[in-house]
């Protein structure tokens, strides 16, 4: 069966490695695959890897490769072309480096076998590695794309040679681009597609009408209050759930003083917990839920959702919808009057992100806090908070390891770029027990301690207000009835688990 | 003057054209309205504090919404009708001062160019040339940027419409520059431009106080049409994200917001600004219309 | 006339240096390009080899004197985003752009002219002023919401139309078009009615002001004293005259075409440069909106001079003197 | 032929009905010549239209009828009224420069013309048109008829508007101030081809003119028209030679006569009533600044070549010598006339000595002081306000946006002769009542006046200025006659009390002879004569003076040639 499917953005390349981005991650998936791959459930299991463990006496892991898998050109995959992709991914001038930050080495031990040594236990590495995609040496050498194109084009950019279930077509950036399934595949087939073609659409109201007028099959996203329209006619229906990524505020705890205020100049009263606890008392979960979101998210009281390996469950309560409390939480910090600031958002990064800015502004003004809201698009956005241009900001968190350790190393820990450490934690939260549980709670392999460790931390930064959690984003798809799909907690859509009937 | 005006043939046409009536008349309730907004509704849309997301889409009267909220609320619980009457004020704020500053940037230079001919002119239209190369959105664009390097965060915001307002007007100065010059290459020859340059009149005086009041016609329906341009191109602006924030409710704004209603049901935070949208651009064009056959009066 | 159009091209070289340094300076100002180009965990410090790298670090005017020469040299550079050659990027993409401007012309020209001139005639006509009325509230309505009203009352609700893209194309030689198929003009009639009802009412408001000045002028009159008959009167005597003007604005609205033609192709997925733009502004695909806007200053340039010439062409007073 | 009886035409407006023509008949036999005159808005074109069909809107025939030979004319649906259009009766507009469609070739607006009301084919069509175009003297027409409009000379463009109106062979042509727009010598070609076809074809023709020269030279009939009434109507002759009602009888004694000076015109209402007060003190005014006779006029040498438009890429055009070593003497306190035909570089003059345009050579004196040339003469050089211009357009000459106040007092501002807003309110109003306006005049616009009312405007503002040398550029060639003569007349007055040196330019040698002390011939851009008046007009020396006499209409009436039938 022919397959058309479309989406906001086109991704930008098809080299894996070229960039880490949802979009090119998602989409090649389906073409390239790695050692390591996340099921429907997003635990972990065996790809281009048949088993993995441990190395023992030497920190690592040891990946045993499956056999007879051949790349959609028919070369043979082997251990060689591991070691080569790790190279190519690990590269300055790969996006994918980060995941191989920990790794001293690589070696090749017999033509199936290979080990990544790390630099201290990491039990979580298998994990963090699940979108590292494996080329072929040879393919790779001899179309000139032995790295990944950087400021220019290469082979790679435009063609695609994978051991996945479907092989690239044809492509025409921006427009059209057709997979077929490969033939030659190692695994069980379970999908019907005989072709599938993608076709970005950027205006979601474009979208919504390719999608009913018939002309695509499935569309991901759709606006959320569209949901209940799309639901209601025959012939569709709506994909609900829930994405791995926290919306929050945070605040710029390293400021002395706000930037956007016009009374309150000389200070920063963010930097009391209490002013902090105030405005999270000060938001309404509930009323953004039903007006803005329609029902479908789920509040959020920790930087991971619910079902992330290391979410506490100790710790689960978030601060109630109360202004009261929040005005005299005010008042106790000195600010009975209450202030003004700034706050910033963007308007084209995460669903709905300017109402609920609009939404939370109006709520902050209801107990005293003056929010002067800036939104904007996301393309100079981090480049503003990198520069500290806020006293508080909306920021969206999804960790890419599916496990809290994620968030902590780039949200919670102090900065540190020597170490690659809270390269994201704009206003630089700073807590010495955090940043002393972080290299431990990397290398526990115990769960239990871990979690303890991990409990500690969410305990410090509930208390502490360093940020504040709001919800998990919620993922809206829309198909057509007579397909059947999968919809993956990380966003991604992977075509193999497709059936049209 | 007034009784001047009251008195002319233009009024007199005017009360025996029906569709300029009713463009005025609409005109008027519209400006009126959003003139006198801060007044005439209760609640601000920019006072955050003064509306709940609690009230959020409710629907019009008709459709058995809230009494307190006659043509509805929208995503944020804000009253279409303060939302409109406040969005018609910053639209026309932003569209009259565009349209200001236009005129007098492409009429003086218009003038200038035709007045003094030459090398002067072939540079200034050249320069027209080049904006007119420029779509409106890299112009926005451009303003925009430069004002962010070049302004302290904490007024930036403030500053947004100014920045529109600026983008707007320079793309729309080439119509006043081109049209000025046009007819004062008319005009220069006349004989009471050479009677008064011959006396020895400042050209700075010849060019303001001779010139310009007998070319104002052809400009002031350039003014009109292009103030019902700039306020669209204000909405398509916003569409675009280069224009205003969401908070900042111009008519454009809403009806950018509006759009992620058009299916879900809430049909009006759509409809309500675009309808008032439509009525105030055709009424101005009307007018337009209208100024321009009262100036021509060979077409009358 | 050589020399006429030799001028032209000197200061239209003038004209697109220009845009191209406006444009530069922009760049600087639209975001950070090397945060779109790398994900999450990338760090700060390969952030800013990447921006060395690239150049970005270098000052404004070293940057420009490099996109302006490896331009005058025929390089074009790399996207950020895609990372191909910008040339072919674009090349790809005119032809979308300028099969959708061309006929969204072509409409407003073909419906525009013929109702200026109806509604001149009968000024005070039921239907001229319904036509003037329902236009002017077309224009009225800004253009992505009639876009997507067009996309959802002929494509969803009707199923007349596809929703978005150029359906069937044909390549010839390095031009995909869509003039070749059935398919590719019901693909192409929506997005060219969106774009072109501004250029319609636009023509045909023009084209009324200026039929009812000529009809009061003189050579009307005497033509009509002579009894010529009144389909070569309106046609042949004064619509000929309302020209000029009429192909003044066309020309100048050219760049209107182009900027709305960005709105439009987003509005209804139309794989041009339009599209493209709004992408690379996204991105903050430095290279691509460079060389965009000296495209487009080109176009614009041309589009000017050809003008130009047809103001010869139509009217002989401008023409180069001969004895006759 | 054709007949009208109690034509009568309203144009409904803004302040009621109006009625340009009331009860207005007159007929035509064939070949029959029948003029029409009368002063500027007096119907005379409203005529011309209501027999064409083709009123101006608002207006409308109340009443009257219009017969042509057997048929109604107002009884004729649209169409059949456009029908007999061009086949039957046509007409030639006022204007030749803005009558024929400058997008087409001569040929296709003949050819169209001739087809679209016979049946025949098109290079019969081309030839008649070529045939005719000889008939009305454009050499070598057969080549000449591919040419555009713009490429034919104002003369040549006026014969083509005849052309078209004759090709179709009508009965009646309407002919509108024909001969207005062109000089003497083309003047009187085109009359006499009028003339021609009225013999030799049978064709009647209203010819409508304020001329009355033009009238007496060539005309059958003749009518009277004033106010949309018509005060008298005959015979030529009769009309001319004995006038019965004393408008015509007014109008006859304002024509200036090209035989003799007359020290003032006789016109038709007793126009100047400044006996008042108020132009008193102008007049004091005026004498104060003017203690001696006015400064004299020498120019000498002067050359100035205009550049055409380039039209090859190697060559450079070659300039057109507008005028060639010009030398000549203004007497203090005379008046010198300067004639030539059209082009011949009158005001080409003016404007160099007015400052307004940079001559290639040539100095000039003022007095006794050097005359700066236009690029040398500062803004604030003192012969900015000793010379003062008048010109020919009295409609664009007054700025319509600035009260008649406001533009009188400019000069008195602008020279800082008089600091006192107060004063020069006053000033003003004196100078206003010494031109002869009502004092309510300053605080209107000058829309708000007829022609020769701001002709005097303009002269105001002009003295304002306490000028010593004043050149007046063709100042009544848009007036008629009577109006034309109460002009003269204020200026010959002014001149005489303030002994102002006058340079005179018309084309009109009879205007031309009631003013000036000298006269001065230019053609081509070259002085062909300078002599005092009385010698020039009665004894010319150049061949081109005296064809340019010759061509002058005179009031000599036309001898009736053919009987009426
Ligand atoms: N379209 C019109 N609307 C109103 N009044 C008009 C119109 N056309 C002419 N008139 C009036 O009719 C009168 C006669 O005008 P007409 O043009 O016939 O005069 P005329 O004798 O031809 O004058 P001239 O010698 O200046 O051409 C004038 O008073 C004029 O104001
Ligand atoms: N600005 C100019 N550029 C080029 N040629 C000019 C210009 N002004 C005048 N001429 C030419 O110079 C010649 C003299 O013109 P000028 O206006 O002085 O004639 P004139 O004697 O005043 O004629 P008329 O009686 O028609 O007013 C004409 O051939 C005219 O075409
Ligand atoms: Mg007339
Ligand atoms: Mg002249």
């Amino acid at each position: 069966e022919t397959f058309r499917w479309a989406s906001t953005t086109d991704a930008q390349t098809m080299d894996p490695h070229a960039v880490n981005s949802t979009p090119v991650l998602s989409f090649l998936n389906n073409i390239y695959e790695g050692l390591v791959r996340r099921g429907r459930d997003m635990t972990i299991e065996p790809s281009l890897a048949v088993s993995w463990e441990p190395l023992f006496g030497e920190n690592g892991w040891r990946f045993n490769l499956r056999e007879g898998v051949t790349f959609q050109d028919g070369s043979a995959f082997n251990a060689q072309d591991v070691l080569f992709s790790y190279q190519r991914a690990s590269d300055e001038a790969a996006d994918t480096r980060s995941w191989f930050a920990p790794v001293t080495e690589v070696r090749i031990v017999d033509d199936y076998t290979i080990d990544f040594i790390t630099e201290a236990p990491n039990p979580l590495f298998p994990d963090s590695i699940a979108n590292f995609m494996i080329l072929d040496q040879d393919w790779a050498e001899s179309n000139d794309a032995s790295l990944p194109a950087r400021d220019a084009e290469n082979f790679a950019t435009m063609n695609a040679n994978g051991t996945g279930a479907f092989a690239l077509a044809s492509r025409d950036p921006g427009v059209e681009t057709r997979l077929t399934p490969n033939a030659t595949w190692w695994g069980d087939v379970e999908h019907n597609v005989t072709e599938a073609i993608f076709t970005p659409i950027g205006n979601s109201s474009t979208g919504l009408a390719a999608l009913l007028s018939g002309e695509i099959d499935f569309i991901q996203p759709i606006p959320l209050q569209d949901a209940e329209q799309v639901e209601g006619r025959d012939g569709f229906k709506v994909l609900e759930g829930e994405e791995t990524r926290v919306i929050m505020f945070g605040f710029g705890h390293e400021h002395d003083a706000l930037l956007y205020s016009s009374d309150v100049t000389d200070a920063n009263p963010f930097q009391d917990s209490k002013v902090r606890l105030a405005a999270a008392h000060a938001i309404d979960m509930d009323a953004i839920d039903r007006v803005i979101f329609r029902g479908k998210i789920e509040a959020a009281n920790q930087l991971v959702p619910e079902g992330i390996s290391g979410y506490s469950n100790a710790h689960t309560n978030r601060p109630e919808y109360n202004p009261e409390r929040a005005k005299e939480l005010l008042a106790e910090a000195g600010y009975p009057d209450g202030f003004s600031f700034g706050l910033k958002c963007t308007n084209d990064r995460y669903i709905n992100d300017e109402a609920l800015c609009r939404a939370a502004a109006s709520m902050f003004a209801a107990v005293g806090l003056n929010a002067e809201l800036s939104t904007g698009p996301v393309r100079d956005y981090w480049t503003q908070l990198r520069e500290d241009d806020f006293d508080m900001f909306l920021l969206g968190w999804s960790p890419g390891t599916f496990d809290a350790e994620h968030p902590i190393r780039f949200l919670l820990n102090s900065q540190d770029d020597e170490k690659k450490l809270g390269s994201w934690n704009f206003g630089n939260y700073s807590n010495a027990r955090v940043d002393e549980l972080l290299p431990l709670i990397q290398e526990e392999i115990d769960p239990t301690t871990r979690q303890t460790m991990i409990d500690e931390i969410v305990e410090i930064t509930q208390n502490e207000v360093a940020y504040i959690p709001l919800y998990t984003q919620p993922l809206i798809w829309a198909s057509k009835d007579n397909i059947d799909l999968t919809q993956r907690a990380d966003n991604f859509f992977i075509l193999r688990w497709v059936t049209v009937n | 003057m007034l009784g001047r005006i009251w008195r002319s043939d233009g009024m007199w046409l005017f009360w025996r054209s029906p569709a300029a009536v009713l463009a005025a008349i609409v005109a008027i309730v519209i400006i009126g309205g959003a003139l006198l907004s801060p007044w005439i509704v209760a609640t601000s849309p920019y006072d955050l504090a003064s509306f709940s997301l609690m009230d959020g889409l409710l629907p019009p009267l008709w459709q058995g919404g809230d009494p307190r909220f006659p043509l509805g609320t929208d995503d944020q619980g804000r009253d279409m009708i303060a939302a409109i009457l406040f969005g018609a004020r910053l639209s026309l704020t932003i569209g009259l001062m565009a349209m200001a500053i236009a005129s007098v940037l492409g009429i003086g230079l218009g003038l200038a160019a035709g007045y003094f001919g030459g090398r002067f002119d072939a540079i200034v239209m050249r320069i027209a040339d080049v904006q007119l190369a420029l779509p409106a959105i890299l112009t926005a664009l451009l303003i925009d940027g430069i004002s962010r390097g070049l302004l302290p965060p904490d007024v930036q915001q403030s500053f947004r419409v100014a920045v529109l307002t600026l983008a707007i007007a320079l793309s729309l100065w080439v119509n006043f520059a081109r049209t000025a010059r046009a007819s004062v290459f008319v005009e220069r020859n006349k004989d009471y431009v050479q009677a008064a340059i011959m006396m020895g009149q400042h050209p700075l005086r010849v060019m303001t106080y001779h010139i310009l009041p007998n070319i104002l016609g052809p400009l002031l329906v350039i003014m009109t049409v292009d103030l019902a341009s700039a306020i669209l191109l204000e909405a398509t602006l916003s569409f675009l994200g280069i224009g205003l924030p969401a908070d900042s409710p111009s008519l454009g704004t809403l009806i950018r917001i509006g759009m992620q209603f058009l299916l879900s049901g809430e049909w009006w935070i759509l409809w309500v600004p675009t309808l008032f949208l439509v009525a105030l651009v055709v009424s101005i064009n009307i007018l337009g219309d209208f100024l321009r056959d009262v100036f021509n009066p060979k077409v009358r | 006339m050589a020399l006429f159009i030799f001028k032209r091209l000197i200061q239209s070289v003038f004209v697109m240096i220009a845009v191209a340094f406006l444009a530069f300076s922009l760049f600087r100002f639209v975001g950070d390009p090397v945060s779109q180009m790398t994900g999450v965990e990338t760090s700060v410090a390969d952030q800013d080899r990447l921006r060395e790298e690239l150049g970005l670090n270098d000052p404004i005017v070293a940057q420009f004197y490099r996109f302006t020469s490896d331009l005058l040299h025929g390089e074009f550079g790399y996207s950020y985003r895609t990372r191909q050659p910008v040339a072919s990027m674009i090349a790809t993409r005119i032809p979308a752009t300028l099969e959708l401007g061309v006929v969204a012309l072509l409409i407003s020209l073909l419906v525009g002219i013929p109702a200026g001139v109806f509604t001149a005639l009968r000024p005070k006509g039921l239907t001229s002023q319904t036509i003037l009325l329902t236009t002017l509230v077309g224009v009225s309505i800004p253009t992505f919401v009639i876009g997507i009203l067009l996309i959802f009352l002929f494509g969803v609700q009707l199923g007349w139309l596809p929703t978005f893209g150029r359906g069937g194309t044909v390549q010839i030689g390095g031009w995909t078009s869509s003039l070749f198929t059935l398919d590719g003009w019901r693909s192409l009639l929506l997005p060219a009615l969106t774009l072109g009802i501004y250029q319609l009412t636009l023509t045909m408001r023009l084209v009324r002001a200026e039929m009812m000045e000529v009809m009061q002028s003189d050579y009307i009159r005497f033509a009509t004293a002579r009894g010529i008959p009144y389909r070569s009167l309106y046609f042949r005597h004064a619509l000929a005259n309302t020209m000029i003007p009429v192909i003044t604005i066309i020309g100048l609205q050219f760049g209107g075409v182009i900027a709305f033609s960005i709105v439009t192709e987003s509005v209804f997925q139309w794989p041009g440069m339009g599209l493209l733009f709004l992408e690379s502004i996204r991105f903050v695909d430095i290279p691509v909106m460079g060389v965009y806007l000296v495209v487009i200053a080109f176009f614009f340039v041309l589009v000017n001079l050809l003008v130009d010439l047809l103001y010869f062409a139509i009217d002989p007073r401008l023409r180069v003197k001969e004895d006759v | 032929m054709l007949e009208v009886s109690g034509l009568t035409v309203e144009f409904p407006g803004r302040h009621g009905v109006f009625t340009a023509i009331e009860d207005v008949s007159l007929t035509i036999a064939p070949g029959e010549i029948h003029g029409l005159v009368g002063e500027s808005g007096a119907g005379k074109s409203t005529i011309g239209a209501a027999i064409i069909g083709l009123l101006q809107p608002p207006g409308r025939i109340a009443a009257g009828t219009l017969t042509l030979d057997q048929t109604d004319l107002r009884g004729l649906s649209p169409n059949e009224a456009h029908n007999v259009r061009g086949k039957r009766i046509s007409m030639i507009f006022q204007d030749p420069q803005t009558s024929l469609n400058p997008l087409m070739t001569i040929e296709d607006q003949l050819i169209e013309t001739i087809l679209a009301h016979e049946r025949i084919d098109a290079s019969e069509a081309r030839q008649r048109a070529i045939d005719l175009l000889e008939e009305i003297g454009i050499e070598n027409a057969a080549q000449r008829i591919r040419a555009y409009p713009h490429q034919f000379s104002g003369g040549m463009r006026q014969r083509v508007v005849i052309a078209l109106a004759l090709c179709t062979n009508p009965e009646l042509i309407i002919a509108d101030e024909p001969t207005t727009a062109l000089d003497v010598a083309v003047q009187s070609q085109v009359l006499e081809l009028i003339r021609r076809t009225a013999d030799t074809r049978g064709i009647g023709f209203l010819l409508i003119t304020h001329d009355i020269g033009v009238i007496a030279q060539i005309t059958d009939q003749v009518t009277v028209l004033r106010g949309g009434k018509v005060v008298e109507t005959g015979p030529t002759e009769q009309v001319l030679g004995a006038p019965q009602h004393e408008y015509t009888q007014a109008l006859m004694a304002a024509v200036p006569p090209l035989d003799h000076k007359m020290q003032r015109f006789l016109v038709p209402e007793s126009t100047l009533p400044s006996t008042a007060q108020a132009s008193e003190d102008a007049s004091e005014w005026l004498r104060q600044g003017a203690q001696t006779l006015g400064e004299g006029l020498d120019v000498t040498d002067i050359t100035v070549r205009f550049f055409g438009t380039r039209t090859s890429l190697f060559k450079k055009p070659a300039p057109l010598v507008a005028l060639d070593n010009v030398s000549f003497l203004v007497k203090p306190g005379s008046v010198t006339g300067l004639v030539g035909e059209s082009g011949s570089g009158k005001s080409t003059l003016a404007r160099v000595i007015s400052g307004m345009i940079q001559p290639a050579t040539g100095h000039m004196r003022l007095g006794d002081e050097a005359l700066p040339l236009a690029r040398d003469r500062g803004r604030k050089d003192p012969s900015r306000r000793l010379i003062q211009m008048v010109f020919q357009d009295p409609y664009s000459s007054l700025n319509g946006r600035h009260r008649i106040g406001a533009i009188l007092s400019e000069p008195l501002s602008l020279y800082g002769l008089e600091p006192d807003a107060q004063r020069r309110r006053a000033l003003c109003a004196a100078m206003i009542s010494l031109v002869g306006l009502p004092a309510d005049t300053i605080d209107r616009y000058p829309h708000q006046f007829s022609g020769g009312q701001r002709q005097r405007i303009a002269v105001a503002r002009s003295l304002l200025a306490r000028p010593r040398v004043l050149i007046c550029d063709e100042p009544t060639s848009a007036l008629d006659v009577s109006i034309q003569a109460q002009i003269l007349n204020l200026l010959k007055d002014l001149q005489d009390r303030f002994g102002l040196t006058i340079l005179f330019i018309s084309h009109n040698l009879a205007v031309v002879r009631q003013m000036a002390d000298d006269v001065v011939v230019l053609k081509g851009g070259q002085v062909i004569e300078a002599s005092p008046s009385e010698q020039f007009f009665e004894n010319p020396q150049s061949d081109y003076s005296k064809s340019l006499l010759s061509l002058t209409p005179s009031m000599s009436l036309r001898k009736p040639s053919h009987s009426v039938g």
